[in-house]
């Protein structure tokens, strides 16, 4: 599996990150306001509450090649719709579970809760799942061969 | 076997000429001992061919959501695994239940053909049991066999008793038994990622994405499923990529989280024989750590561990780090 | 390179046309600027938009027509409606003809022709409809009856009325089915305007609509004294492949694609219900 | 006749696979089915039926067809048929193919090979070097014999019979010869007394096997409408899951759909197994000719047994290997509705 080691210093991995509306996305906000930085290679993808991302999302991201998946939602009894991200907390801890039942490695996937007020928390955990995940590696496990024909 | 089976015909009887109920769904006798198929007995007629024998593994619960629309009464014959299914489809609201008569009926285990055929017997005509004990009588003459080595993967490891209320019940319950049914979860847990990651891809590999496991699955109750979508930009049917097959079963193990009641018709069915009830049951074991001990299908009210919450759940970073097992 | 018969062509849209709120109609080259290929009245192609998918059209425009070839089509799906968004200048892919045709050189020579029509089952209908007016004299007397929903809905009205009704010894009859302002023609459901239009029961009759306009229609011919034997339809049925491999367009032993799309209406009464 | 020690058969692969591909029955993840060769691989000829029949060597699961690049509005058409950029493709041997299967394969090509012909199936089917395998233990899911297909004595470049020791080896075309003349070398001469003796023996087994007299003879095109109208239908499909094992593992089965994926730089076009068991399978954007599991499954048997015979000279496309018979789910299968609505013999 780590043979990948040989281009780990080229390696610039592609991360997905599920942002909530409400608090989340306006945390990256506020990051990119204060001029605190966090990495260009992750995409944020804007969805009205945590919970609205299934887990074919997830997937979907990884097979698109994506090499981390983080979802960031706000802090559990601050949501914006009450209880949406106790219903995240329960679903993502099953799936990252499952996805490391089955071998794929477990660091590739995570759950932050960021409020609008934590500029810096978003930076710090953005910072530190790209790190996280290009340490890792390029995603091979969990994803689609044909995606990336032709790259 | 044979009195339980006379029993239940002599009941199915008596429903139909009493006109309580319009159908009997039960099992039809198959060419041989171990093919019986699932069937619907409208009349005392069709009833010549009802059969219940070791090899009635099928699991009817499903067909009821087709036969409670039906104008009229359905009866139907539900092992103890299968009122747990039951159970759950009454309470996603996919069978009427008020249109429903069940007959919750014995159940020792029941045998799985290729098993048998692996052990070099064929040409099977009867079995016999006695404890563990199984005779097969065949072309070739008798043959006795361990009967745990012969049950239906799904069989190996139920410990499950009826859970129908206020119905009719066709002799005992089985014998409660001692048996882990994380056994084979755990040792999957054990080994490491790249131990896993092969394990799974060696099984998944065999996948021939014939959706049988999906369409016998008493929980896959969806009208229209998400694979079969095309908007949903995940209905595809290609094989040779690893990336569909994982998403499938990924996506078809979570979608039933929560809901599967461990059943096992997922494994009894695939043709490739993948052990996919390993991958229900590491929710069912995940769910049982993380938020409480829950069985789907106990009954047919309350809310499932997925539709509900505490404000103390554990987090999904210590759930996977292994905080709480 | 050998020729590989699942592989399609390059096409190019060079106009489109809105014909009724959700009928368009392509008119499409290769990249050349030349036609795709030759094909028959009835023959049909599979057209694609990468990505989205491919379906099977008929080719409406006539073979007679050297130039380009058209397609008609309604909205309808995923496919059809990404179509629609296209504009003059994009490319699709096409492969074809495929399936018979209809029989313009053999059965339908020398003798009087009826076509029915309905709704934007024109389209294939207008291929042989050119293709007899091209070589007008091999052919008899030609009536047309055409119904749509409404007076937005009748595809291609100004070469009906321009060319088909100036065109000698033809007939055009056009119906609606319900009373519009600004139409003065006739209203009603076509069965019932082929009845009363008293019609020669000796000519061959072509029909093509909507399968519950087509089965009353074909009542009420049979009614008037037509023969099935000298009824044709075109059948429609999901079709993925086109040459009578993939297994879905059957009807009977019959496959759509290949034996068919056009039947005669007794070849259609030997097979199953099941279309 | 040549014959060559079981325990030189792993010679032979490897010979083969110096310059072919070789496709063999292979034990992965614990179920047998066709796989390339390689050392170390557990192969198990003795495997009687193979969860997927070899049809995937000339007709796999999925095949790319053709990549679409656009640009704008333009669209290029890349690597397009099975020859990509012009390579002929690699000849190949399948090995063990039984008597069954290779009767299939008939029934495959003339749907494949009829004009218009598929290019990719062609291409593949013209690579290939087919070596038989004659079975020596049916089991009582078997009824080639019902098709006249002897499992005795299966034709193809190649016929072979397995036993205890050897495995005897006859050459029946050039394409087999060549195949020989690959690993002359391992081969000594003789087995024929043994190959006679297996044929007689295997015979009077495959006689007695339960399904060894059904009777098709109501199963011809005259009777389509009737057969089609049959009110038994019903009751044969009702526990019918919908699901497409049976059209899966079946070796005549040859339905397919043609689809687009996304890639990040351009659209694959391929094609892959599709089951007329499935809901979707003829669903238009304005309505399904076959709405029911019913019409469904009437139309994989009445293509079985009626349709595909119509239109190929009487030849019915099952082959009676069985496979359905073993793998459907609830168990349903051809012999049942072949004792349904065949003819008198089956009462």
């Amino acid at each position: 599996m780590q043979d990948v080691t040989t281009e780990k210093k080229e390696f610039t991995p592609n991360i997905v990150a599920f942002c909530c509306n409400w608090c989340s996305y306006a945390g990256a906000d506020l990051a990119g306001s204060s001029r605190l930085s966090y990495p260009a290679n992750v995409k944020i993808i804007r969805v009205p509450c945590s919970c609205r991302v299934n887990p074919t999302f997830v997937l979907k991201a990884f097979q698109q090649g994506a090499d981390g998946v983080i979802l960031c939602g706000c802090h559990p009894g601050d949501c914006h719709y009450v209880t949406g991200n106790y219903y995240t907390r329960r679903r993502m801890a099953l799936l990252f579970n499952f996805l490391n039942y089955m071998g794929i490695e477990k660091e590739r996937t995570r759950v932050e809760w960021v409020s609008a007020a934590e500029g810096q928390k978003f930076s710090a955990v953005m910072n530190d799942f790209v790190k996280t995940v290009t340490e890792l590696g390029e995603n091979k496990r969990l994803t689609d061969l044909r995606v990336k024909e032709g790259e | 076997m044979k009195d339980v089976e006379l029993k239940m015909l002599e009941r199915a009887k008596a429903l139909l000429e009493s006109g309580e109920v319009a159908r009997v769904i039960g099992w039809k006798k198959g060419e041989f001992i171990y093919d019986p198929a699932p069937a619907s007995f409208e009349t005392v007629d069709e009833l010549k061919d009802f059969v219940y024998n070791w090899f009635c593994g099928a699991n009817l619960s499903k067909y009821l959501i087709q036969a409670s629309k039906k104008e009229g009464k359905t009866a139907v014959f539900l092992k103890p695994c299968d009122t747990y299914s039951f159970n759950q489809l009454v309470k996603e609201h996919r069978v009427k239940r008020e249109n429903i008569h069940v007959i919750a009926v014995e159940c020792l285990g029941k045998f799985d053909v290729a098993k048998i055929k692996a052990q070099g017997v064929s040409s099977i005509v009867d079995v016999e049991v006695q404890n563990k004990e199984v005779k097969v009588k065949s072309f070739g003459g008798e043959t006795v066999l361990n009967k745990p080595e012969i049950l239906l993967t799904k069989c190996e490891t139920c410990q499950k008793t009826h859970q129908v209320k206020d119905e009719e019940i066709i002799l005992h319950d089985r014998p409660e038994r001692d048996v882990n049914r994380f056994a084979e979860v755990e040792k999957l847990e054990a080994m490491t990622p790249d131990e896993r990651f092969a394990f799974w891809r060696e099984q998944l590999q065999k996948c021939i994405r014939c959706n049988a496991c999906r369409n016998v699955c008493p929980a896959c109750s969806c009208v229209k499923c998400v694979f079969d979508n095309p908007a949903s930009g995940i209905a595809a049917k290609a094989n040779d990529d690893k990336f569909e097959e994982q998403l499938f079963h990924i996506i078809r193990a979570f979608h039933v989280a929560g809901r599967c009641t461990d059943c096992g018709e997922c494994s009894r069915v695939c043709p490739q024989n993948i052990p996919l009830h390993l991958l229900n049951r590491k929710f069912i074991k995940d769910i049982d750590g993380l938020y409480g001990e829950y069985q789907a299908g106990e009954t047919d009210e309350g809310k499932t561990p997925l539709t509900s919450y505490t404000e103390n759940d554990i987090e999904p970073t210590d759930a996977v780090n292994g905080e709480a097992k | 390179m050998i020729e590989e018969n699942l592989i399609p062509k390059i096409g190019v849209i060079t106009d489109v046309r809105k014909d009724t709120p959700d009928v368009k109609t392509f008119r499409v080259v290769g990249t050349d600027g030349k036609k795709l290929f030759k094909h028959m009245p009835g023959q049909c192609a599979m057209v694609s938009v990468p990505g989205v998918g491919e379906c099977m059209f008929s080719i409406t425009s006539s073979p007679t027509n050297e130039e380009y070839m058209e397609f008609s089509i309604k909205k309808c799906g995923c496919v059809t409606e990404v179509i629609h968004s296209l504009e003059v200048g994009q490319q699709i892919t096409v492969r074809g003809p495929y399936g018979k045709n209809f029989p313009v050189e053999e059965d339908f020579k020398g003798k009087d022709l009826l076509f029915i029509a309905g709704g934007i089952g024109l389209a294939p209908l207008r291929s042989v409809i050119n293709y007899v007016r091209h070589y007008r004299s091999n052919y008899g007397k030609v009536v047309i009856v055409y119904g749509a929903r409404s007076k937005d809905d009748l595809v291609d009205i100004e070469e009906i009325q321009n060319e088909w009704m100036n065109e000698p010894n033809t007939e055009v009859y056009l119906t609606i089915d319900r009373p519009q302002e600004g139409w003065d023609g006739h209203v009603g459901f076509v069965p019932a305007y082929v009845k009363e239009l008293g019609l020669n029961p000796n000519m061959t009759a072509v029909l093509c609509g909507p399968p519950i306009m087509i089965k009353f229609t074909l009542a009420g011919l049979l009614e008037i004294g037509f023969d099935k034997s000298r009824v044709y339809t075109t059948l429609e049925l999901r079709m993925k492949c086109g040459i009578g491999k993939c297994g879905r367009c059957n009807v009977g032993d019959k496959f759509v694609c290949k034996d068919g799309p056009v039947f005669r209406m007794t070849e259609l009464d030997e097979l199953p219900d099941e279309y | 006749m040549l014959k060559i020690a079981k325990e030189r058969l792993n010679e032979l692969y490897a010979k083969i696979s110096e310059s072919m591909g070789l496709f063999i029955p292979i034990k992965k993840g614990g179920e047998v089915n066709y796989h390339v060769w390689g050392e170390g691989k557990e192969v198990s000829l003795e495997t009687l039926k193979t969860v997927k029949s070899p049809k995937n060597m000339f007709f796999p699961q999925t095949e790319n067809m053709m990549k679409f690049k656009t640009e704008g509005k333009n669209i290029e058409i890349l690597e397009a048929g099975i020859r990509k950029q012009g390579d002929e493709l690699k000849p190949f041997v399948a090995f063990g193919v039984k008597a069954c299967d290779y009767k299939a394969i008939e029934v495959l090509d003339k749907v494949f090979l009829a004009e218009p012909v598929d290019t990719f199936y062609q291409a593949r089917r013209n690579a290939t070097t087919i070596v038989t395998l004659a079975c020596s233990k049916p089991e009582e899911s078997c009824f080639c014999g019902v098709f006249g297909i002897d499992a005795t004595n299966p034709q193809g470049d190649v016929s072979t019979w397995l036993d205890e020791k050897y495995l005897y080896w006859q050459a029946n075309t050039e394409k087999g010869e060549t195949l020989t003349s690959l690993a002359s070398e391992l081969f000594e001469k003789g087995g024929e007394t043994e190959v006679e003796a297996q044929k007689t023996s295997t015979k009077a087994v495959l006689a007695q096997l339960p399904f060894a007299n059904l009777d098709l003879s109501r199963f011809k095109p005259e009777n389509l409408n009737e057969l089609f109208d049959d009110t038994r239908w019903e009751e044969m499909s009702e526990a019918c899951l919908g699901c497409g094992t049976c059209t899966f593992v079946c070796p005549t089965c040859q339905c397919f759909d043609i689809r687009d994926f996304k890639t990040n730089d351009g659209v694959i076009r391929y094609r892959c197994w599709d089951s007329c068991m499935y809901s979707d399978f003829t669903l238009m954007a304005h309505g399904n000719s076959r709405t029911t599991q019913m019409q469904r499954f009437r139309q994989r048997f009445m293509h079985k047994l009626v349709y595909y015979p119509s239109q190929n000279d009487g030849l019915y496309s099952c082959v009676g290997c069985g496979r359905c018979v073993n793998k459907c789910p609830q168990n349903l299968n051809i012999v049942k509705v072949i004792k349904t609505l065949g003819g008198k013999k089956n009462d």
